[in-house]
């Protein structure tokens, strides 16, 4: 019962922050907001007992991605456009969106029927799933990051 | 009663996310948006995966995140050099997709 | 396996094609290549076995074979199509000398023919349906580049309309063989291996499967209310166009009708008798009547073709052996008439510079040779007895009658304003007083290959119908024998 | 008699035919020659045949040969039937025929058209014998078919005239709406009789003498009969049909004394000769090809009391004396009609040979326009003269017994039948109006002053036109001596029976007819007609009733507006639909265009659309259609 106030306000939090993004005026202000996000799902993480991967989450997200965008934001700041475009009001996309929503909660019912809960996913298991089971997808992962990060960055230099 | 409300915000955060990309008109919003729909997509992951013990779920959702970093990066390089060559962040002057 | 001359004719046909393309003596290759062609088929003609119910000069290699498809090359005649055969080549070769002196780009313009011809021959003997279709689709092409490029004022209007209508008929001929292979549960798209189960599909399946391939192929035939294409694209294609389309064209509708739907779908047909009588008798109506009302003579004959078409589809849903071998014999009979009316239309718009019935008047004066031509080519459309043309009305005519009793009163009826419309032209055209004041000044009367091209087909227009027996007993005693 | 020799009759027409039609041009007048001989060869055959079924009078033989053959169906064959009636027919064919190629020779001589001209008479004189000689209905209606080929390419010989032209056309549709209905009695026939032989004419005498026949099929069978009837109506310009012939007169003279007069138009005649053993089953049809031709003897002899041109007059009587033929057949005496048919081939085919050396004279044909040619012109007048008495049916001229012996036959079935009896009537008082146009005619032509031609130019015509002239006038006044035969009598089944009171009444009435036109026409033209009555009657035969009038605007306005809205229909609501089609293709693209507008946005939001329409489909709705989740 505890668990599941605390993930109430957790992802009441969560909804608030998101929402925040997406309404700031202030571009700056925007990512903090998914900073603030981004952490809070980290904590939810860490309610479910996957302490890596909220640590993870973060790590990566709260850190090196807000980082990233924060550096976006300052390179480009002085040219960003009026203020008035950042909100749009179209209807047809409020709609869609309550429309997936709602598929997706319709969804969630029919799965809801299997028993539920809460397992302990220690770290040892997971490197030992992560080695074993998927080293081959692993490599292959670190091998796209890598080219990806390169491209990036040739492509960032290319044009100098 | 916990699992549902963590779907629904699952939910809600893919909803909130698409609706970013959607209507933002700034690139570097729209990537952000993007992130917030990535992340919904890996907390599901997450969710099952601790739900039924099943560490497989949470590999993939670090494969996600590392891809979703890298992403980010990439993302980012191209929304700088759009700005270099259009001078602006706006994505609706990106219309160069019709010939 | 005997001597291949059926595969032979197809790679003479597309050797033609080739060579007229590349040379610049396109008109000479085309000649020699369908004088070849020609030749073979009057081969085929007498080597013809009589009273045998099976397909002759069959070819059969191994094509495509997966487990849920397969498809062979499989060529053969039978009594069905080996009048349309010695039709395709005689046309072929009557048109090329009729075009012989074409100054527009003669090689393609020649190539395009033999390319035609190519298309054509292969639908009449192909007997595999993934080779038809291909065939079919094959025969479309180089008539829309005919019509496209060496046609009228409306080209591309009549062109892309020809090429629409045309192509979705095949389109959902298509889909109605494939239909009918998978209910049937054949093991291969053979004609014989279809037409060996597909009896047994179920009656409604059968009957909307045939209706499928009734609009298929109606609309290449074409029935009423398909028919708009036809007259728009006769009128704005070149001479030698107009004569292909009408005389080779309409044909594969027909044939179509009768070995791919009638045949092998026994309760489809049945239950679609009413439809097809229908539209068949309206066809025959409506296409003499709006001939009547034409003041373009290339339009008029058309629609006269549509006349035509319509006995034929009623001579396909009487399913009777006296019907059958009219339909075959009507769909011949119309390839050589409709062909010499073209060629004679072409004929006069070459000299006087235009179709246009009002405009024209007493050309006997100055062309009498060409006025010959269009008096017999009229006369035989019409029906007149001992010209080709009357033996296959009057066998389609008793059909109807034994099948339907009195209501063979409407397309006979008709026959006299068929006759109204072609007398009239004439009357319009060729007799009276010389009118000079729209129309060229100094008229030349039809060149010498011109004359050869229409003469040819006008000796056989009256062979056939002094002789009719020729024809028939091929058609009879091969394919209608097996058939009903 | 060897049978075989008379395939060779058609035959040699069709080596003319062929010869000058492929070589005309470089023969110019020598294709007459050619022409001559061949058709003198025919003629000579069909002498021999004629005397051979004379001396064998119930000589009939059946020759043929298969033409094609269904394996479920009837067999089509080509042959010969000789008999009696094909022997007076081919006699009466070939003698016209050849007198006619004779007279040519004078008459068309420059004509530019001539090469054309003798191959289309040969080959109306193969094919006129080829009908006669055709032993089924199928092979008849072919030979009939070709036959009015022939009659409308020499209608339009002159081709350059529009009237030709005009009544080239005419007569082809006209008659091709008689042909249809031949056609359909023929289908009848054939699916009705079923014979081995399709429609051969002994087989379906002998199907009708044996097979007993119920009441519905007894109304198939008058069907049939009726719709062959009409093809001979067609033919033979009969009441509703018989607008053409008067037009026809458009063609040379010659060809009306062959065509129009003599041979084609009696194949009609002909081809209900050799129906009768079938139409005795059916007394309906009979009856109405009785009142068909009654009534027309009477309506058409009308028409000519007024036809201010010779030759029309000439043709009206043409049809009125067809009239008389139908009516002796509809009263069941193929005798009676194929003797008048005889006798009339050759006083008609006089008169219009006469009438043409008075055209060729006076270069017009018009009677008002002519008088006083007698003392130019005394052998046509004097044959002229021949024939008109023969046609008013005054004794002892060959017209006198044929026209008699139809009379006395439909009397002998009016004293049974009320209607034959009314029919009777009628046709004696068109004995009245015959001889009263004929002689009109003969008045105007050759007494009188002369009215307005070349004097000087006009004179006698030269031998090769004089010389028929009188061959004809022999057999106008002579043919009767036929009946003297007994074979003859017995092929026809009549015999030279004098009944005095009809012969009184036929007489006196033609010679009061004569004794009319005597008084007002002897002396040139009457004055006009002064009473209201007489002018609108002078004026509704002068207008033929407005027969063609009213056949014009039903083509016109009924058909050809018929046409024209079914073309309208196609132009617009067919081509308009498909059209509109496209034109709403075209429409709906460019109203999407806008969305294509290069917006990674828009894409991105349809593809969502797609997913999220397609998770509804797998959630909500395919749990319905396949019962089970996804």
């Amino acid at each position: 019962m505890f668990l599941t106030v605390i993930l109430l306000a957790l992802s009441f939090l969560a909804i608030i922050f998101a929402i925040g993004m997406l309404y700031s005026r202030e571009i700056v202000h925007a990512v903090i907001y998914i900073a603030g996000l981004f952490i809070i799902l980290g904590l939810i993480y860490f309610m479910l007992d996957n302490t890596f991967l909220g640590a993870v989450q973060i790590l990566i997200y709260g850190g090196a991605v807000t980082v990233l965008l924060m550096f976006g934001v300052m390179l480009t700041k002085r040219e960003i456009m009026d203020k008035k475009e950042s909100i749009t009001t179209e209807y047809e996309y409020v709609v869609l969106i309550a429309l997936t929503i709602s598929i997706y909660i319709g969804t969630l019912f029919t799965v809801s029927s299997y028993p539920l809960s809460i397992y302990y996913m220690s770290m040892y298991t997971l490197s030992t799933v992560l080695f074993n089971s998927f080293i081959g997808a692993f490599v292959v992962m670190g091998v796209i990051i890598m080219s990806s990060i390169i491209g990036a960055i040739y492509m960032v230099k290319e044009v100098e | 009663m916990n699992e549902v409300v963590l779907l629904s915000l699952s939910g809600i955060l893919l909803g909130l996310g698409l609706y970013g990309v959607l209507t933002k008109k700034n690139i570097i919003l729209t990537i952000a948006s993007i992130e917030i729909m990535i992340n919904s997509a890996i907390f599901n992951f997450i969710i099952f995966s601790s739900y039924n013990n099943n560490p497989a779920g949470d590999v993939v959702a670090l494969f996600f995140i590392a891809l979703a970093a890298s992403e980010v990066a990439v993302g980012l390089a191209l929304a700088l050099m759009m700005f270099r060559i259009k001078k602006t962040l706006n994505i609706d002057v990106m219309n160069s997709l019709r010939w | 396996m005997s001597f291949p001359v059926l595969s032979l004719m197809l790679i003479i046909a597309f050797a033609g094609a080739l060579f007229s393309f590349m040379s610049k003596k396109g008109r000479d290759i085309a000649l020699i290549f369908s004088s070849i062609d020609f030749i073979l088929s009057l081969y085929l003609m007498f080597s013809f076995t009589y009273n045998t119910f099976s397909y002759q000069f069959m070819e059969k290699y191994g094509w495509i074979s997966t487990p849920y498809i397969t498809a062979n090359y499989v060529v053969g005649a039978d009594g069905l199509s080996i009048p349309l055969i010695l039709l395709t080549t005689l046309l072929v070769l009557a048109v090329v000398i009729y075009s012989w002196d074409e100054k527009k780009n003669p090689s393609a313009f020649f190539g395009l023919i033999m390319l035609e011809e190519l298309g054509v021959l292969g639908v009449f003997i192909s007997l595999d349906f993934l080779l038809f279709f291909i065939f079919w689709e094959v025969s479309l092409i180089p008539m829309f580049f005919l019509i496209a490029y060496w046609g009228g004022p409306r080209k591309n209007y009549a062109s892309y309309k020809f090429l629409i209508y045309t192509h979705v008929a095949g389109i959902i001929m298509l889909v109605s063989v494939i239909a009918m292979y998978f209910y049937s549960g054949a093991t291969s798209l053979d004609f014989a291996a279809i037409a060996s189960k597909s009896a047994y599909i179920a009656p409604f399946t059968q009957a909307v499967i045939f209706l499928g391939l009734l609009f298929g192929f109606g609309t290449k035939m074409p029935i009423v209310p398909m028919h708009t294409w036809l007259p728009d694209a006769h009128v704005e294609a070149p001479t030698a166009g107009s004569a292909l389309l009408a005389g080779l064209l309409l044909k594969m509708g027909g044939y179509g009708l009768i070995r791919l739907a009638a045949y092998m779908l026994p309760a489809g047909r049945s239950a679609m008798t009413p439809l097809m009588m229908g539209i068949g008798i309206l066809g025959v109506v409506w296409g003499a009547v709006a001939a009547l009302s034409q003041t373009d003579m290339k339009k008029m004959v058309a629609y006269s073709s549509i006349s035509h078409m319509g006995l034929v589809l009623i001579a396909i849903a009487t399913w009777t052996q006296i019907g059958l071998m009219g339909a075959v014999f009507l769909m011949f009979a119309h390839g050589l008439v409709s062909a010499v009316l073209f060629m004679g239309v072409g004929s006069v718009h070459h000299s006087y510079g235009t179709r246009d019935i009002p405009k024209l008047g007493g050309i006997a004066d100055r062309t009498p040779m060409l006025s010959v031509m269009l008096v017999i080519g009229s006369l035989a459309s019409l029906g007149l007895p001992a010209l080709i043309s009357f033996p296959a009305e009057f066998s389609i005519l008793y059909a109807l009658f034994s099948v339907e009793g009195y209501i063979v009163a409407i397309p006979l009826a008709t026959l006299t304003i068929v006759a109204g419309f072609y007398i009239w032209m004439l009357q319009r055209v060729v007799f009276g007083k010389y009118k000079s004041r729209y129309v060229n000044k100094k008229p030349h009367d039809i060149s010498l290959y011109e004359a050869i091209g229409i003469a040819m087909l006008i000796s056989l227009i009256v062979l056939y119908g002094v002789l009719p027996f020729i024809l028939n007993n091929i058609i009879l005693s091969s394919f209608i024998g097996g058939m009903v | 008699m060897d049978t075989l020799l008379f395939v060779l009759i058609p035959v040699f027409p069709i080596i003319a035919f062929l010869v000058i039609a492929f070589l005309g041009n470089s023969m110019k007048e020598s294709g007459g020659y050619v022409a001559l001989v061949m058709e003198l060869i025919s003629f000579i055959i069909s002498i021999y045949m004629f005397v051979g079924v004379l001396t064998v009078p119930s000589y009939s033989v059946d020759k043929y040969m298969i033409w094609f053959s269904l394996s479920h169906g009837p067999t089509f064959e080509i042959g010969m039937l000789i008999d009696g009636f094909t022997a007076i027919m081919i006699f009466i064919v070939n003698l016209v025929g050849f007198l006619v190629i004779l007279y040519s020779l004078g008459y068309m001589h420059a004509d530019p058209g001539l090469a054309r001209y003798y191959a289309e008479i040969s080959l109306f004189i193969a094919v006129m014998n080829g009908l006669v000689l055709s032993d089924n209905l199928f092979e008849l209606f072919i030979f009939w078919e070709l036959v009015g080929l022939c009659s409308y390419l020499l209608i339009g010989f002159w081709y350059r005239k529009p009237e030709a032209a005009k009544a080239a056309k005419k007569a082809f549709l006209v008659t091709r709406v008689g042909d249809v209905m031949l056609l359909f009695g023929m289908i009848i026939l054939l699916y009705q009789s079923h014979t081995p032989l399709a429609l051969n004419f002994n087989q379906l005498y002998s199907w009708a003498a044996t097979s007993k026949f119920s009441s519905a099929e007894l109304t198939t069978l008058t069907a049939a009969t009726f719709l062959v009837f009409g093809g001979a109506m067609g033919k033979s310009a009969q009441f509703p049909l018989h607008v053409w012939l008067p037009d026809a007169m458009e063609g040379p003279t010659t060809v009306s004394a062959l065509i129009h007069a003599a041979t084609m138009v009696k194949a009609g005649v002909f081809l209900i000769v050799r129906m009768m053993p079938l139409l005795q089953y059916t007394p309906a049809t009979e009856l109405i090809i009785a009142v068909i031709g009654g009534f027309t003897a009477f309506f058409a002899a009308t028409m000519g009391l007024v036809a201010p041109d010779i030759k029309r007059v000439l043709a009206y009587s043409t049809i009125s004396q067809l009239g008389y033929m139908f009516l002796a057949l509809g009263a069941g005496s193929a005798g009676a009609a194929m003797y008048h048919l005889m006798s009339h081939a050759f006083f008609k085919a006089l008169l219009f040979l006469a009438a043409g050396s008075v055209i060729h004279a006076v270069n017009t044909q018009d009677l008002h326009k002519m008088g006083g040619l007698f003392t130019k012109m005394k052998i046509t007048a004097v044959t002229m003269l021949i024939g008109g008495l023969s046609l008013s049916g005054i004794p002892p001229f060959s017209g006198f017994f044929s026209k008699d012996l139809i009379l006395d036959v439909v009397l002998q079935k009016g004293l049974n039948n009320p209607v034959y009896m009314v029919l009777y009537i009628l046709a004696v008082l068109t004995v009245l109006l015959t001889a009263f146009y004929m002689f009109r005619l003969w008045f105007l032509a050759f007494m009188g002053k002369p009215r307005g031609y070349d004097e000087k130019h006009v004179h006698e015509s030269p031998g090769v036109m004089v010389v028929p002239l009188i061959i004809l006038a022999i057999f106008a006044t002579f043919s009767w001596m036929f009946l003297l035969l007994p074979s003859f009598s017995q092929i026809l089944g009549i015999s030279l029976s004098l009944n005095i009171p009809t012969m009184l009444i036929g007489v006196s009435l033609g010679l009061v007819g004569i004794y009319v036109s005597y008084m007002l026409y002897s002396a040139g033209i009457p004055k006009k007609f002064t009473s209201v009555v007489m002018k609108q009657i002078h004026n509704i035969l002068y207008r033929k009733y407005w027969f063609d009038e009213v056949y014009g605007a039903f083509s016109i306005y009924i058909i050809y507006g018929f046409a024209k809205l079914v073309s309208m229909f196609d132009k617009y609501i067919i081509d308009g639909v498909i059209d509109g089609i496209a034109a709403g293709g075209v429409m709906l693209s460019s109203s999407l265009y806008p969305i294509g507008k290069g917006l990674v946005k828009n894409y991105v939001t349809l593809i969502i659309s797609g997913l999220i329409i397609t998770f509804i489909l797998l959630i909500y709705v395919s749990p319905f259609l396949y019962g089970g989740g996804i």
